[in-house]
């Protein structure tokens, strides 16, 4: 007869000597509350509500579009034509607007942003082209046409100032609409069919597609929303800026790039969150902010954004080495 | 050749801004700065305008605002066998290249000078310059009598000669009207000279005048006498936005280079945007265009180099200088 | 003589231990059995030997001498190839490269393409097996997969090969041919590692067999000291007792009807119906076309010609959603590619195919799915040490197929598919499956079956419907079929 | 125990009746044939020797990188640093030679060159930093050290005009570098165990791993090669220019991840050809350079630019779409 053996093996485990996993994003919340405080040890001017009043207001923008590029990241596409398309759209604001009245011009940018995510989501969605090349390409035309509906110049709006200039309760409009378009995505990614189908096309989507979710319509949905909120972005920044200009956002797509990456999220697919996202849009605000305040010059601004952006992705790995 | 079709003077006589040249047959080549900045595009409409008129054919191509996109250009024009190029490009130190691929080919620079082979015509970028800074201390020295805080410039650190010759021009400008500040020495360029109430900016469009222009002013709370000097209006477009944001409109004073129209309403109604030096852009052709054809004709141009004349557009002169505007 | 020596083996993940101190011994010229319910840590255990995870605690000696395999590169050093239960190939590249993945013979500093597809020939050859040399595997079927995954191992020389479910989704042909090579390697001297599910191969190919559970060793010998009872009683801990005959089912109205369905290059002018409450099963070989069938039946490839008539509704099913929405379930062949959402939860994983019902309004709670895993865990004897949360790819693979299974259970589908529903799964589990197939044809539910495997075809179906080359060839009820009637229909050239 | 069976056709699918697959670089070629066609048509000055040279000149330098660029691809990274390590090594070897000659020149740029990628690669493969987000940063970095090196001025440089204007058998040295480049990684991503492990590594990185191809020496070495032919097109192009400038090179990146993924390579890896990144290379150039001597306004070559991108891509998806 074989030998059965008792089991009465010591049930222990060997001692670990792990620390407990620290995840990601608060690791993340951890690195920028670092710089806030270096900021404000080494400036009297940082650590001030009027000052992160500041912070807040010049990641609005990139904030409302960086939101969405996170739900669209999870499902592993990236609308690389955001810059271009909130310009176009400012632009068609300030051009309708001069001759037809503001609501039309807000209709015109609206539209045209809900458009340009049409286009962008037929040819991911529909046509299956690759997400980069489409909106890479996207974000060619759409520049083009921003210079071409105002023959490349800037345009000059009065009387718009409510939604990039206004305040409530002390908080500029601005960030009112970044925090409702984040809150608003909090609940989409984690508590809608819609927001979990996404993550499920984004983890395996032909799996996905065995389950119901159909990848075509939910993609398409993705880019429109996309386009819908780069016009929204386009018409914050004409309305703070007074004008719309056809270099507007330029370079914005890769700070969202940066941002959501920051955040935790991957080109991949099926990762990414929303808060993370946010803490990714903050820590490139205050670093900005942080460096103009401490009369950093330019160039070495430069050198220090792009190295800031490497220690904090870097801090995680590290960290992750080191416990494996 | 098919000619500059549907040219306004076939035949006739030849409309005054020619100055009596005719280019029937000829064709330039116009490689502009960069059309996504609106003065290039300003540049462009009004050589496509005069040349027309006078029968030239343009070709145009875009540098980009790069330097290897203008050698490729000039390489395409020179393929197409123009007869004279136009080159609209800032960084002076590719001329060599660019003259050595343009041949015996007249040549015409704009707003920088190509040493070797091409006549300048443009703008004297460091009168021009001094003209905003003497124009923003006139402002100053009636409303706070020169008792200034802060100036602060927002250019291009890396847009070459045009941006350097007109922000050091317009320090000194204003030197000259509000002589008793400490600005210190910025000929040879420098981004900060210590002990300096210059803060300059490396902002040359209107978002990040914008963004960092808010928190320049973060960082100078106390300041509520003010200069800023801009590269051009998009960038002063910016600034005004974050100063009025910042709750601290009249506290600033704005002049600005170029005298783009986005800017002529705030030159009118506001009375703290001194104004904006005018380059006058749409008006290059008419200096371009006929000496160009001499030029091709195996003439000298009327004269070496070719200077724009600028003047310091106000709320008091701007109707007169756009009458169509009002 | 090699001989590699495991003792006192400890891995946790995070701090979920899964081995709690193992001892395997593995002996050049002899083949070991590794048996164990689902997630009791085979294969955990033989990815520690391959450099692929590393231990926490334990020691490993090779012929006496303590060795550290820190990386798959040490494990190769000591002679260790192995096979692993997820396919792990390049998706991209040939066949022929695949089988030479890490290996590529070189001329001087070149690659030698014609040796390397000289070497592929010859092991797909001694396997018995014709695949293209030339085209990338993402093209190739599982079954042809998992025999590039088999023949990559069998490449270079080992002197411990480790074949972690190799058979799962091959049919009994290439299963042989595995054997004879199997054991031509044993006789050569080479210490061979065998885990499977399937107890009949444990007879047919092992010397010795190593019994887990729960991460401990519960029984090791030869294998001659065994029964198959006893095998089970040591996976499971207590004594099963002998499978009890299925209960019969009579069948009901037609649930679902496909009439002179073809698939270009699959399947040629098939006509079945399926009953509500019968367990009707697709027999045949590799490529015979049912899987083609199945998956046109679920909107996954389109009728050259045929209808389908599913409840009321007449036409093929424009996709999967329409599918599901017409109430057909589709378990897939290949789980890892076609199954899981790999970093979703367990639970949104058997929640998933039921989240356009669940939704009010389009809200999902997490609850609902939470709910849903409750539901399905005790039922499927799920093993997920993290629960509910636990993201789908850290569990073990036959534990992943019970989740793929319950998806449509918790759907509620009307009509079920299944691929091969067993793949992977352990006897104890397995016997489950069958009873909660049977209760569900009980309730109405009509399930098709697609499998090669033919003791599972003869347990579980009330009909039988074998294919051959894309043909109908023979339709037997339970009561009349036996092997060799379902042998010879499954190889028949001609249609009857 | 199993029934054996016969295994007389146990192996291949059921044969196909498909149309044969036109492999996806040869539609690409096409589509740069009928390019070059509708130019022609269309303008007298576009088919002729003088101007392919100058296309082939235009697209020497991009090319240079987008080489390396495909087999990072195919390792599923990007580099999208090369613009700004272009111009750094170019400026370095200006700075250095304008005091201490040529030579030590040249040889402080390849260094530069190599430093760059060994951070790159030092980050990616070793730490484990996403490639995206470290080249983004290093992006930034080097480009403020460029500026940091030349106080953000314009450097000229003399005599050293072979590599960039120089010309052998007619055909320009930096086309003769471009061929070469093309060369060797046609051979290295072919023909070697280095090249093919690449291949395995970016097809699936686990199974890479357990077949003994060590993912960090060899992703290590990509991007020191990348960093190494980055500091070449930046001597290229400074003894084109005759000076090196703090902007040279800016938004390379996006033009050589256009024409590698127009080239058929992916972000997931895996995949990814020379040639394919040849002919996108060239329809690249080809329209860059039709279009101006179309004498198309440059608002409507940027619309034109996107939407070709769109095109070549889409042709390729649409005609499988219709396989399918
Ligand atoms: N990366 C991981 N993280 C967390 N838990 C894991 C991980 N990998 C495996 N496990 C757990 O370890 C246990 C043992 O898994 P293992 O794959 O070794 O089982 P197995 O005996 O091979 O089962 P099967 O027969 O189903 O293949 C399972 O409960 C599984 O959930
Ligand atoms: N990546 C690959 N995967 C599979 N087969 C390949 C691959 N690359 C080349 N081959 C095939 O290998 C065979 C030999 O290729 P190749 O011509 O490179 O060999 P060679 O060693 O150079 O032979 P020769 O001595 O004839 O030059 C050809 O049939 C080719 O199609
Ligand atoms: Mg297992
Ligand atoms: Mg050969």
């Amino acid at each position: 007869m074989a030998t059965v053996m008792s089991n009465e093996h010591t049930d222990e485990a060997p001692p670990r000597r792990r620390a407990p996993a620290l995840p990601t994003q608060l690791l993340l919340g951890l690195f920028l509350v670092a710089l806030v405080v270096y900021f404000s040890v080494s400036s009297p001017y940082f650590l001030s509500v009027d000052n992160f009043r500041n912070i807040l207001l010049s990641v609005a923008v990139l904030g409302v579009v960086a939101v969405p590029a996170t739900l669209l990241m999870v499902s592993a596409n990236v609308d690389l034509s955001v810059g271009s398309a909130a310009a176009f759209c400012g632009m068609l604001f300030a051009v309708v607007a001069e001759d037809h009245g503001l609501a039309l011009g807000v209709a015109a940018a609206l539209a045209g942003g809900l458009l340009a995510g049409a286009v962008n989501g037929g040819l991911v969605a529909l046509i299956g082209i690759n997400s980069i090349i489409t909106t890479l390409g996207m974000l060619s035309v759409l520049r083009g046409a921003t210079k071409l509906v105002s023959n490349g110049q800037t345009v000059g709006i009065d009387g718009f100032r409510g939604l990039g200039s206004g305040s409530l309760a002390g908080v500029p409009t601005p960030v009112w609409i970044f925090a409702l378009v984040a809150a608003a995505f909090v609940v989409l990614m984690r508590y809608t069919a819609f927001g979990r189908g996404i993550y499920a096309l984004g983890a395996n989507p032909h799996a996905a597609r065995l389950v119901g979710i159909r990848p075509a319509p939910n993609l398409f949905a993705l880019f429109v929303i996309s386009g819908g909120l780069a016009a929204l972005a386009g018409l914050i920044l004409t309305s703070q800026l007074r004008a719309a200009t056809p270099l507007s956002a330029e370079g914005l797509e890769l700070s969202v790039v940066a941002a959501v990456l920051l955040g935790g999220a991957s080109l991949t697919g099926g990762r990414g969150t929303v808060v993370g996202t946010l803490v990714g849009v903050l820590i490139l605000g205050t670093l900005n902010n942080g460096l103009t305040i401490l009369n950093v010059t330019s160039f070495w601004q430069e050198v220090a954004r792009g190295g800031v952006l490497i220690l904090a992705v870097g801090l995680d790995q590290l960290r992750r080495l080191r416990r494996d | 050749d098919s000619g500059a079709g549907g040219s306004g003077a076939a035949g006739g006589e030849l409309p005054e801004v020619c100055q009596g040249q005719d280019g029937a047959g000829r064709r330039v080549g116009f490689a502009n700065l960069g059309e996504s900045v609106p003065f290039a595009v300003q540049v462009r409409t009004g050589i496509e305008r005069v040349a027309e008129q006078c029968n030239v054919q343009i070709l145009n191509a875009d540098n980009e605002l790069d330097p290897q996109r203008a050698l490729d250009n000039v390489r395409t024009f020179v393929t197409q066998g123009v007869d004279a190029l136009v080159e609209f490009q800032v960084d002076a130190g590719i001329a060599e290249a660019i003259c050595d691929l343009a041949g015996d080919r007249p040549v015409i620079a704009i707003d920088i000078p190509h040493k070797p082979c091409a006549t300048f015509m443009g703008a004297d970028n460091r009168g021009a310059g001094e003209m905003t800074g003497a124009g923003a201390g006139e402002l100053a020295k009636q409303k706070w009598n020169c008792d200034l805080d802060a100036v602060v410039t927002f250019e291009g650190f890396a847009s070459g000669e045009p941006s350097i010759q007109r922000l050091n021009g317009a320090i000194a400008g204003l030197e000259q009207v509000c002589p008793d500040l400490e600005y210190g020495d910025f000929d040879d360029w420098a981004e900060t000279v210590p002990g300096s109430i210059v803060t300059r900016v490396d902002a040359d469009r209107t978002e990040p005048a914008f963004t960092k222009g808010r928190d320049w002013l973060t960082a100078h709370p106390a300041a509520d006498h003010v200069v800023a000097l801009c590269l051009n209006e998009d960038a002063c477009l910016g600034f005004h936005s974050a100063v009025e944001q910042a709750g601290r409109a009249g506290q600033v004073i704005f002049a600005s280079n170029g005298g783009d129209p986005s800017a002529h309403d705030l030159i009118r109604t506001d009375e703290f945007y001194a104004g904006a030096t005018g380059f006058f852009p749409e008006n290059y052709g008419e200096l371009v265009v006929p000496n160009m054809i001499r030029m091709m004709n195996g003439e000298k141009p009327a004269a070496d180099p070719l200077l724009m004349e600028h003047t310091f557009i106000t709320a008091a002169n701007i109707d007169d200088i756009y009458p169509a505007e009002k | 003589m090699f001989r590699l020596e495991v003792r006192g083996l400890y891995k946790s993940f995070g701090n979920v231990p899964v081995l709690h101190g193992v001892d395997v011994d593995a002996v050049g010229g002899r083949v070991l059995a590794l048996l164990g319910e689902n997630g009791a840590g085979k294969s955990t255990t033989v990815k520690i030997l391959a450099g692929d995870h590393r231990c926490d605690a334990g020691t490993i000696s090779v012929s006496g001498r303590p060795v550290d395999i820190r990386s798959p590169r040490d494990a190769e050093a000591i002679g260790i190839r192995a096979i692993f239960q997820e396919f792990l190939d390049a998706p991209q590249l040939s066949v022929a490269e695949n089988i030479c993945l890490g290996r590529l013979p070189r001329r001087g500093w070149r690659v030698d393409w014609r040796a390397v597809r000289r070497t592929a020939r010859t092991v797909l050859d001694q396997l018995g097996v014709d695949l293209p040399l030339d085209r990338p595997v993402e093209q190739l079927g599982v079954a042809q997969r998992q025999i590039v995954e088999i023949a990559r191992a069998l490449v270079a020389d080992a002197r411990l090969l480790i074949l972690d479910e190799p058979t799962s989704a091959l049919a009994a042909a290439e299963v042989e041919n595995l054997f004879r090579f199997v054991r031509r390697l044993r006789d050569d001297g080479v210490a061979i590692i065998y885990i499977t599910h399937r107890l009949d191969e444990v007879a047919e190919i092992a010397d010795d067999v190593v019994v887990f559970r729960d991460g401990r060793v519960a029984a090791a010998g030869p294998v001659t000291e065994f029964d198959q009872h006893a095998l089970v009683t040591a996976m499971v801990g207590q004594d099963i007792g002998a499978s009890i005959d299925l209960p019969r089912h009579p069948p009901a109205h037609a649930a679902l009807t496909v009439r002179d369905v073809h698939l270009a290059g699959h399947v040629d002018g098939v006509s079945l119906t399926a009953h509500a409450g019968e367990v009707l099963s697709l027999f045949g070989r590799l490529g015979c076309g049912a899987l083609e069938l199945a998956e046109a039946m679920f909107g996954l490839r389109r009728f050259d010609a045929g209808t389908m008539t599913v409840a009321d509704s007449t036409g093929q099913p424009a996709g999967p959603w329409a599918a599901i929405r017409a109430g057909i379930g589709f378990l897939p062949v290949d789980r890892k590619t076609q199954g899981v959402l790999n970093g979703l939860s367990a639970a949104e994983n058997i929640a998933a195919a039921d989240w356009s019902r669940k939704a009010r309004f389009g809200m999902l709670s997490p609850r609902a799915s939470r709910a849903a895993f409750q539901r399905w865990q005790e039922e499927l004897r799920i093993v997920a040490p993290k629960g509910a949360g636990q993201p789908i790819e850290t569990l073990s693979g036959g534990n992943q197929q019970k989740i793929m299974l319950g998806r449509w259970l918790e759907r509620g589908a009307t009509v079920l598919l299944l691929a091969e529903p067993t793949r992977g799964v352990d006897v104890g589990a397995r016997a489950e499956i069958y009873r909660i197939l049977s209760d569900l044809a009980g309730r109405g539910v009509a399930i098709i079956v697609v499998s090669s495997d033919i003791d599972e075809v003869l347990r579980v179906s009330d009909r039988i419907v074998v294919f051959s080359r894309g043909r109908v060839s023979a339709e037997l009820t339970r009561a009349e079929a036996d092997r060799a009637r379902l042998t010879r229909a499954a190889a028949m050239k001609e249609t009857v």
